[in-house]
């Protein structure tokens, strides 16, 4: 597809890694994200899957530059003109924060528990858009809506919300600036099968309303099927697989792949889990 | 009680207040040595007690009983020259009025009064046996007195002096001018004039070669010889060796909690009866910082003896002690002619308050506003006496009119005073103004030390301030009263009126005329440092001031009684007059805690930095009891 | 209670007081499990899951209270007694925990303590229970934690819990759960916080050392995949109430409760059991979605024929087992 | 384990030689200097000084040097082991120090032992019988030792001490005793003494510890291998000593270095009420009379007490926590 | 594990202070500092003398006791004091204070007194209690120049208290700003700040503070030197204050919320005015009551060590520095009382803290410090 909304590019993550004592040097780095390249284009929703530690959160909070990366370049095509996220300084960022938001994986850390959803999803307003109270209100009330949250809510707390609520005040604060880019790290990992669904229905339809394009970062393999179009397959820092979830999990091509899929324990009673060996993929043993 | 300002003379043994007998005047032969010394005799390391007495002995008469040998004596350290008590060349009486013999057994002045020959007692030793010789005076002038690196400048009374040795035992001092009052000097603080002359030398780059003696000092911590030589021959430091001494004591060891004492085995005196004084063995001097801790352990029995650092105020605590403790409580009387002075600075530079102070009418106004009678119900339970600075009624040069001079409490007279100077209270916050309307505050500065001045200055803020004026104090650290009263930085300090007795009045009239400079006062230093640098610095004082130096001048050179009487008398009149310092109360009860085992100390006694304290009551016959 | 069952729960109530009020975990619920089998509880979070677990060790601390209830325990050979009728200090109670039942618990980073080496806890178990020496203990110890799966045990024995990686550490867990060979192994969520692939392996472990030792094992998960893989028999709960119960391939595979069927539904993979292929268009069912509320009322359970429990009217049931 | 005493052996470096910097400051910064106050005791004596005797005195001792060359001097001489010369006490600072300090540190380490033996069972015991009315009891208990301030509770337990047991008022030793070379007796005489200073000191303390230790074992209590223990089987009282005190203690090991200055500053007001014979009284007489080489010597002392109690205390940490050690 | 359903309505605030008052003793205490830092703002009515005022007659006069009974016209509504009958025991050198019933002084309450400046606002003479001018009352007895010590203890009380106010006002602003640039700006100037720290921690506070003290110039005016001496009290304490924003902030930075709002664009003052600062207030709170206390009693130290506050400022330690000897048990024991209403206070502000600190942060992870 031509309509490409961004382009990672030989992307490096490395975590210094200090030593103790006095002046707290730093003696190495850990390279949680290793050169890893691959495009996204607009409406798309892309999964990353991997096991815990393989770079997942590095990769995504690099991309929105919630971390900075070390080298490498993300190519955004922005409403302002194709702009290389990894060379932006925090300033130049600012306005950009507007077309990329990110869901965050844990509802009850990622709102401020002091703050009234009102303010809470009003707050990228505040920030980029200053205008009236009043204004603000009925963009926060209409996201509301949208999120199925009722606008009385604005009045609460955070803690006054069930998880699967929460999670739902995240994602209109994520999508009150309507961004082109929205990057869910375990968006709904933290929650019970019933709310999950929930969730991921309002994400599928929220992308159909406001053509969202998603990354979407997840363990759960049922789930990047289901929610989906292509997917990275992440394994120590690197992409081991790439391709349409249908491919990918029909035709699973690395044994790490392969792995992952025969440790999903399959819902009918029948089908008995039989995981694969570490070893017998010639893979290392944790 | 008594108010007593005089102690009966009756209440101490006549024999104190003439020369000390002698052994052969009252036909003593026989002498009885302590048994701790008789054990080391025996043993052979000390030599027999005939050997180590004087050819022939002072015999003490102790005040109540012939005591009994032994005992530790437990003490604090601040009193340890309480027991241990001073053994100059001369000596005072138990009144504070008459120099009496002691190391020095006979002296002549010249007619003119300018050369002073001394004889010393015949066959007396250092504590370390070694004989006492007209040589260790000489080694004292010549090599402490006047060397200019352990003292570098020369005290004005040594100046051009000279002193000559007339054979072992006698010897000479000469003066350029008239010096009466050296025997006042050689009575009071005889510790400064000699010292166990071959013992020292060993430390006196004089007589040893100066880079050993530095090497040896440096590795032992040292920074200078002096320092050495001082801390050897005053007994600061806390080894060996430490110098011998006259006193009936020898410090053995000085650790950081404790000092301790050892009866000096070649003390010279004894009692009636033969026996070698001290009675008491040793001493245990321990220190402790703490007055407040001072005076719990004294007023329960935990000292044999402590008096320096004890207050007043603390009477009712230590009369508790007579009942729960055993202690005893003695009021003896402090010679003090008032017990806090307040000092307003006549050459301040700050001119408003010099012009003020500088009023006689403002320095009387505040004396009146003083309510005297009932700062002695407060702070002494009425046992003092009300009164100016000026000497104690002892004295040859007393008048009752210089102790009451503007000493009746009468605020109204104040008040008017103070109006007619043009110190109105214009801003109506109860405080007078200045004339031109600016507020009218004084500060004065102080160490709490020796006398109730804090009680008594706080009494002086109120009773001030009911006359309108503001005054503030600051309790200052000694280092700051030093630099501030020398360097004429006070507005206004307080200090206790000692040299009030015959003893030190005539050679230190400090608080009468500006012919000194020291930490104690700070009402008139510039005229003082004019006076004492003959002009060169300093401020020239107004004629009356220059009146009172120049008594003073003729008083010190005088050898004639009735002048000298008439000159003492014009000073004190001046000051009575004047008021140069405000008096307050004086002649106060002194608490002296002696423990129920200690006895012979004199129920009654004067207190005071002019008779060294204890040194007229012979604290070498107390003795105690288990 | 016949011999087969190892356990039986009745009428259990928990309740949490706090400062705004007391709050009812658990409504009595009652269930019973059979020797030898697996028995999961499933249900979303705050459900009464743990809850229940822990009230049948007692270990339910203040504010929380059981304040009715009786849990029947039975185990070989041995005359049957209420759990709950123990008194808190007594011997039996003592004797419970650990060695008759056992519990395994959901975070392996947090079950071990951090400052005593794995040998040490391994080995109070034991000691706790058996009266044999240190040396036995040692040995006995190392024997289970190699066969749990962990290399150089004997070795390992002396290592401090952060030298292992999660998946160890939740294998040293079951090793001391099940070093004093528990009749009753509950499992509190031993897989959730373990990645699939470490969660297979895990699996696979306690299934093959409960036939090994012969135990029963209530296992606790909200995973319905794991429940499908490991239980014999499966009780839905949902806010403190059971709402449905019977064997894996009965709640699985036709579901009477309309919340169980809501639960099956939101699985992305399901239906078909075959992973599906990817369509956006299709909505997973939500439980909300398929009932229009979340609130299933306090039906009694109502036993059926086939051995089956479900929370619903009479009438209800018919028309779901309606083919 | 010895890599790790190392390398805070080097870190301390730095940290103490910016104290001296500090300390070094400090003690410069009051009015007036120790030369006048050598003079005003020498007036006091009734000795005469004059301003060039002043000026000589000054050059013995250096004081005309510049800052830094003063500050050079006294902590190369410090380093090796110089501690100065003391102007008040007429002696070196390393004759007056030593044994002050060893009894300083006695005092501390007592009040210290003294305040976890009361501190820290009745710190368990309010954590397992939270909000009970032995917990606010202990509490409010506790918070009295804090409250009184030291110098008052000195005061009345020496009095009690003195009118009920007829221990000698002040001081850590009778005076019989107080030089006499170490025995039994002496021993003995010391308990009697030491125990005021140490309530004291002590009590002061614990309601802070008592308060952390309740705080940390509740925290404990909670957590999942507690949990774990118990459903072993393991008995409370063997459950509590082994988990949650056990790790709730690990706090407090790391704490001994901070509480030091704490039982140090409760030292010196103690002493200074007691009249102990430890750096609480010099040092207050050296800060006053500005006898800097002696108050110098004795902060930096203090300090440098004071950072190796907080080395010391991480190296117990390492000891008790695997997790450190092993880092 | 938290509890959705109950926690639905109830706000933030009303949570706090439903658990706040489950401490009855946190409770209580919070009532009886308000009360005491009510009274010693208005010492000057509450009061029956000015703090330096003297009353000749009575030197370390014992308490007067209230009564109501009169041996004449029996009991009577309003309460009254006798005046004190005074002789010096000559054999004691006591004072001693008798009853004397020939006088008797009833207690007026909101009567004209001693006249006053209040605040040194406007005149008044108006007192909370006092007797007839004739008369005198000491409920707490009096000091060596005859000072009322119940007027001194309040008098005490508006300095000791606001002492301990203002110190901990610095020791917080102190604190917040130099944990908190070390927190958000993290690098050299964090690791800079960090061995500050360190190195004022590891002097003992104590000689410290002895030597800062001693260090005021002898020319400042009493209020100077209240200043100084809280500066010097603040010089160590936001040490602590300022490892615990440190790590609050350290580990706040990392919290979702706060990268969320990063990530939002929110600049660097409005992620610590919005969201850092407000998550912490709660425990900043605590830690300030908590440290109130020891503000107090350092002043009382020094004061003790005569290093601290003087006359004529009247603190509780200047008014304890009169009674720390070994008499004052013994023969004035109401010099003591000024150091029950520190021991009071001091207990007040820690039972509060901790009941605060217990109620705080019902979402938050209210770790201790
Ligand atoms: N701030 C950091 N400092 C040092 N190392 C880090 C940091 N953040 C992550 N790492 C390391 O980088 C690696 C990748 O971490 P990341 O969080 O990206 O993994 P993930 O795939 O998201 O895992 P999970 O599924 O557990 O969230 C991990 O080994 C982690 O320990
Ligand atoms: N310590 C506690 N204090 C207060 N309420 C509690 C406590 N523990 C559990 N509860 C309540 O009991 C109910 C059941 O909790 P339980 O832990 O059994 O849920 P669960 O099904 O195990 O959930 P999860 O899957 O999250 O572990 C919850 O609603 C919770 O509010
Ligand atoms: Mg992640
Ligand atoms: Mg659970």
């Amino acid at each position: 597809m031509s309509d490409e909304l961004l382009r990672v590019n030989q992307l490096n993550v490395r975590f210094p890694v200090m030593s103790r004592g006095l002046l707290r040097r730093q003696t190495s780095d850990f390279h949680a994200v290793k050169d890893l390249s691959f495009h996204l284009n607009r409406g798309e929703t892309l999964g990353i899957v991997g096991e815990s530690g393989s770079g997942k959160t590095s990769l995504v909070r690099a991309l929105i530059r919630a971390i900075k990366p070390s080298s490498g370049s993300a190519v955004f095509n922005s409403s302002q003109g194709q702009v290389d996220l990894c060379q932006l300084s925090d300033k130049q960022l600012v306005p950009l924060r507007t077309q990329m938001q990110m869901i965050f994986q844990d509802p009850f850390a990622s709102l401020n528990p002091r703050m009234k959803v009102g303010e809470i999803i009003a707050e990228p307003l505040a920030i980029h858009a200053p205008a009236s109270r009043a204004e603000h209100r009925g963009r926060v009330i209409e996201m509301l809506g949208r999120v199925g949250l009722e606008a009385s809510a604005i009045q609460r707390f955070p803690h006054a919300f069930s998880g699967g609520q929460r999670q739902r005040i995240g994602i209109a604060r994520a999508l009150i600036m309507q961004p082109a880019l929205v990057v869910c790290d375990e968006a709904v990992s933290a929650l019970d099968v019933s709310v999950q669904a929930q969730v991921l229905n309002l994400l599928a339809d929220l992308q159909a309303e406001l053509g969202l394009t998603y990354i979407f970062v997840s363990h759960d393999l049922n789930v990047v099927r289901h929610f989906c179009e292509r997917a990275l397959v992440m394994y120590r820092g690197e992409v081991v697989e790439e391709g349409a979830v249908d491919d990918l999990f029909d035709r699973p091509q690395h044994n790490y792949t392969r792995l992952l899929l025969s440790a999903i324990p399959s819902i009918d009673p029948d089908v008995r889990l039989a995981p694969l060996s570490r070893a017998s993929l010639g893979l290392p043993i944790e | 009680g008594t108010t007593a300002a005089e102690i009966d003379p009756a209440s101490w043994p006549a024999a104190w207040h003439q020369p000390m007998a002698t052994a052969s005047e009252l036909g003593l032969t026989h002498f009885q040595q302590a048994p701790m010394l008789a054990e080391q005799v025996a043993a052979g390391t000390l030599p027999p007690l005939q050997q180590r007495l004087p050819t022939d002995p002072v015999v003490l008469q102790p005040i109540n009983n012939i005591g009994q040998y032994g005992g530790t004596a437990r003490i604090f350290r601040s009193d340890w020259d309480k027991l241990n008590n001073l053994e100059g060349p001369l000596t005072v009486d138990p009144s504070a009025a008459k120099i009496l013999p002691n190391v020095i057994e006979r002296w002549e002045y010249s007619d003119n009064n300018q050369v002073l020959t001394l004889h010393i007692r015949e066959g007396l030793k250092w504590s370390d046996g070694s004989a006492v010789t007209a040589a260790d005076f000489i080694f004292y002038h010549q090599h402490v007195t006047l060397n200019t690196e352990l003292n570098p400048i020369t005290a004005p009374q040594w100046v051009g002096s000279q002193i000559t040795a007339i054979d072992d035992l006698s010897f000479r001092y000469e003066f350029p001018q008239p010096f009466p009052l050296l025997i006042n000097i050689m009575a009071q603080i005889g510790d400064y004039m000699l010292a166990p002359s071959a013992f020292m030398q060993q430390f006196h780059p004089a007589f040893v070669d100066r880079t050993q003696l530095l090497a040896s000092i440096y590795a032992q911590g040292y920074v200078s010889w002096m320092s050495y030589f001082n801390a050897i021959l005053f007994w600061t430091r806390n080894s060996q060796p430490l110098a011998p001494t006259l006193r009936p004591y020898q410090m053995v060891e000085r650790t950081p909690i404790a000092e301790y004492y050892s009866r000096n085995p070649y003390y010279w005196k004894v009692d009636p009866e033969g026996n070698q004084l001290p009675y008491i063995d040793k001493i245990r001097a321990e220190v402790i910082d703490n007055a407040d801790v001072m005076a719990a352990k004294a007023s329960t029995g935990q000292v044999d003896f402590a008096a320096f650092e004890m207050k007043t105020q603390d009477f009712p605590l230590f009369k508790l002690g007579e009942k729960t403790a055993g202690i005893k409580v003695l009021v003896w009387h402090r010679i003090h002619g008032s017990d806090v002075i307040i000092m307003p600075n006549l050459t301040i530079d700050d001119s408003r308050l010099r012009t003020l102070f500088r009023d006689r009418r403002f320095r009387r106004a505040l004396s009146v506003a003083i309510n005297r009678d009932e700062m002695n119900s407060v702070i002494y339970f009425g046992r003092g006496t009300p009164r100016q600075a000026t000497v104690i009624p002892t004295s040859r040069f007393y008048a009752q009119e210089f102790a009451q001079a503007f000493a009746q409490y009468d605020p109204a007279q104040a008040n008017s005073w103070l109006d007619e100077m043009g110190l109105i209270d214009v801003d109506g916050d109860g405080l007078r103004n200045f004339a031109d309307g600016e507020a009218l505050t004084i500060t004065l500065e102080y160490i709490d030390f020796e006398t109730p001045k804090n009680i008594s200055l706080e009494l002086v803020v109120s009773y001030w301030r009911a006359v309108g004026i503001d005054l503030r104090l600051k309790e200052v650290d000694q280092a700051l009263q030093y630099n501030r009263a020398t360097g004429n930085l006070m507005q206004m300090t307080a200090w206790h009126a000692d040299r009030s007795t015959d003893i030190l009045f005539p050679w230190q009239p400090q608080w009468y005329v500006p012919m000194h400079i020291g930490w104690e006062e700070a009402h008139w230093n510039s005229w003082s440092i004019y006076y004492l640098s003959g002009g060169a610095r300093g401020e020239q004082p107004p004629a009356e001031i220059i009146q009172l130096q120049d008594w003073w001048q003729e008083l010190t050179r005088s050898a004639e009684p009735a002048r000298v009487t008439e000159l003492g008398r014009n000073i004190l009149r001046s000051s009575a007059e004047n008021v140069w310092t405000i008096g307050t109360v004086g002649l106060a009860p002194q608490p002296v805690i002696v423990s129920g085992r200690l006895h012979n100390v004199p129920a009654q006694g004067y207190w005071g930095w002019d008779n060294r304290w204890t040194m007229a009551y012979h604290p070498a016959t107390w003795y105690l009891t288990q | 209670m016949s011999q087969e069952q190892i356990l039986s729960i009745n009428n259990l109530t928990v309740e949490f007081g706090s400062e705004l009020g007391t709050q009812t975990a658990l409504h009595g619920i009652s269930f019973v499990m059979q020797r030898g089998r697996t028995t999961a509880i499933v249900g979303e979070s705050g459900s009464g899951k743990s809850v229940t677990a822990y009230s049948t060790l007692r270990l339910i601390e203040a504010p929380g209270r059981i304040t009715a209830g009786e849990i029947l325990f039975r185990p070989t050979g041995l005359p049957v007694f209420d759990i709950l009728a123990l008194r808190p200090d007594s011997d039996a109670l003592y004797n419970l925990r650990g060695n008759q039942i056992a519990m395994i618990f959901q975070e392996p980073m947090t079950a071990l303590s951090p400052v005593h080496t794995i040998g040490n806890q391994v080995m109070e178990a034991i000691l706790t229970h058996r009266p044999v020496g240190k040396a036995e203990a040692f040995m006995q110890a190392t024997d289970m934690l190699r066969r749990v799966g962990i290399n150089n045990a004997a070795e390992r024995m002396h290592q401090y819990p952060f030298e292992f990686s999660g998946g160890m550490r939740q294998r040293v867990v079951i090793a001391m759960a099940l070093v004093c060979q528990p009749e009753l192994l509950i499992c509190d969520e031993p897989t959730t916080a373990l990645d699939v692939t470490i969660q297979a392996e895990i699996l696979a472990l306690i299934r093959d050392l409960k036939d090994e030792f012969n135990s029963s094992v209530l296992f606790i998960t909200h995973d319905l995949g794991v429940v499908a893989q490991i239980a014999d028999d499966v009780v839905v709960m949902h806010q403190g109430r059971i709402l449905e119960s019977g064997s894996v391939r009965q709640v699985l595979k036709s579901p009477l409760h309309p919340y169980t069927r809501g639960l099956l539904g939101a699985m992305p993979g399901l239906p078909g059991l075959q992973p599906r292929r990817h369509d956006k268009a299709r909505r997973l069912a939500t439980v909300n979605d398929s009932q229009g509320t979340t609130d299933f009322g306090q039906h009694p359970l109502i036993s059926l024929n086939d051995g089956r429990r479900v929370a619903l009217p009479q009438a209800k049931i018919d028309e779901a087992l309606k083919p | 384990m010895s890599g790790f005493i190392l390398r805070r052996l080097l870190a301390m470096i730095p940290t103490l030689l910016i104290i001296s910097v500090i300390v070094f400051i400090l003690i410069q910064l009051p009015p007036g200097d120790i030369i006048s106050a050598t003079l005003a005791s020498l007036q006091q004596q009734g000795m005469e000084v004059s301003t060039e005797q002043i000026a000589a005195l000054r050059a013995q001792y250096n004081l005309d040097d510049p800052m830094v060359v003063q500050y050079l001097r006294w902590i190369t001489h410090f380093v090796q082991g110089d501690l100065g010369y003391s102007i008040k006490y007429q002696q070196p600072v390393n004759t007056l120090i030593w044994d002050r300090l060893g009894y300083t540190v006695l005092i501390a380490v007592a009040s210290l032992l003294f305040t976890w033996a009361l501190a820290i069972p009745i710190g368990i015991y309010s954590a397992v019988r939270q909000y009970g009315f032995g917990d606010y009891f202990f509490t409010v208990v506790g918070l009295l030792g804090l409250a009184i301030p030291n110098f008052m509770l000195a005061l009345i337990l020496m009095y009690c001490g003195y009118s009920w047991f007829g221990v000698s008022v002040g001081g850590l030793f009778s005076p019989e005793l107080a030089e006499a070379p170490w025995s039994s007796a002496k021993f003995m005489d010391l308990l009697k003494h030491i125990w005021i200073p140490m309530i004291v000191i002590g009590t002061a303390g614990t309601a802070s510890i008592m308060r952390v230790m309740r705080a940390n074992l509740l925290d404990e209590l909670s957590k999942p291998y507690v949990v774990t223990a118990r459903a072993k089987g393991v008995r409370p009282l063997k459950l509590i000593m082994k988990y949650p005190v056990r790790i709730a203690i690990n706090p407090f090991i790391s704490t001994i270095g901070w509480l030091l200055p704490t039982l140090i500053s409760g030292e010196a007001i103690v002493s200074i009420v007691l009249n102990l014979p430890t750096t609480g009284p010099l040092l207050l007489q050296a800060l006053l009379s500005q006898d800097m080489y002696l108050a110098g010597s004795f902060i930096m002392l203090l300090s440098i007490l004071t950072v190796l109690g907080m080395l010391l205390s991480d190296i117990l940490l390492a000891a008790l926590d695997p997790r450190i050690r092993y880092e | 594990m938290s509890s959705p359903q109950l926690l639905q309505d109830v706000s933030s605030a009303r949570l706090t202070w439903l658990r706040f008052k489950r401490h009855r003793l946190a409770l209580a205490s919070g009532i009886f500092l308000v009360v005491i830092y009510l009274t010693a703002g208005f010492c000057e009515f509450f009061a029956v003398y000015e703090p330096n005022s003297r009353n000749p007659r009575a030197i370390y006069a014992p308490p007067q006791q209230v009564h109501f009974i009169d041996p004449v016209e029996g009991f009577q509504l309003r309460p009254f004091v006798y005046g004190y009958h005074l002789t010096i025991n000559p054999d004691t050198w006591v004072r001693e204070y008798t009853e004397d019933h020939s006088q008797k002084f009833p207690l007026q309450f909101f009567a004209p007194g001693e006249a006053y400046q209040f605040w040194n606002l406007f005149g008044a003479s108006r007192h909370f209690v006092t007797v007839p001018d004739t008369g005198y009352l000491h409920l707490f007895g009096t000091d060596k120049l005859g000072r009322d010590i119940f007027s001194r203890v309040l008098y005490g009380a508006r300095i000791s208290l606001s002492l301990g106010l203002l110190g901990v006002a610095l020791t917080i602003v102190l604190g917040v700003l130099i944990g908190g640039l070390a927190g958000y700006l993290g690098g050299m100037v964090d690791n800079v700040i960090q061995r500050t720290i360190e190195v004022l921690q590891s002097i003992p506070t104590l000689p410290l503070w002895m030597a800062l003290s001693a260090a005021l110039p002898p020319h400042w005016s009493p209020l100077g030197v209240y200043f100084g001496i809280i500066v010097i009290l603040s010089f160590i304490q936001w040490t602590g204050l300022a490892r615990v924003v440190r790590g609050r902030f350290l580990a706040l930075r990392e919290e979702d919320f706060v990268v969320a709002a990063r990530l939002l664009g929110a600049g660097r003052l409005r992620i610590i005015f919005r969201h850092l600062l407000p998550s912490f207030m709660s425990h900043i709170i605590t830690t300030a009551t908590l440290a109130i206390p020891g503000m107090i009693l350092a002043e009382t130290a020094l004061s003790f060590l005569g290093v601290g506050l003087r006359a004529p400022i009247v603190s509780w330690g200047v008014l304890l520095q009169q009674a720390q000897n070994f008499q004052v048990i013994i023969l004035t024991p109401w010099l003591l009382i000024p150091g029950v209403f520190v021991v009071l206070v001091v207990i007040a502000f820690n039972l509060l803290g901790d009941g605060m600190r217990d109620a705080a942060d019902p979402y938050g992870g209210s770790n201790s410090a």
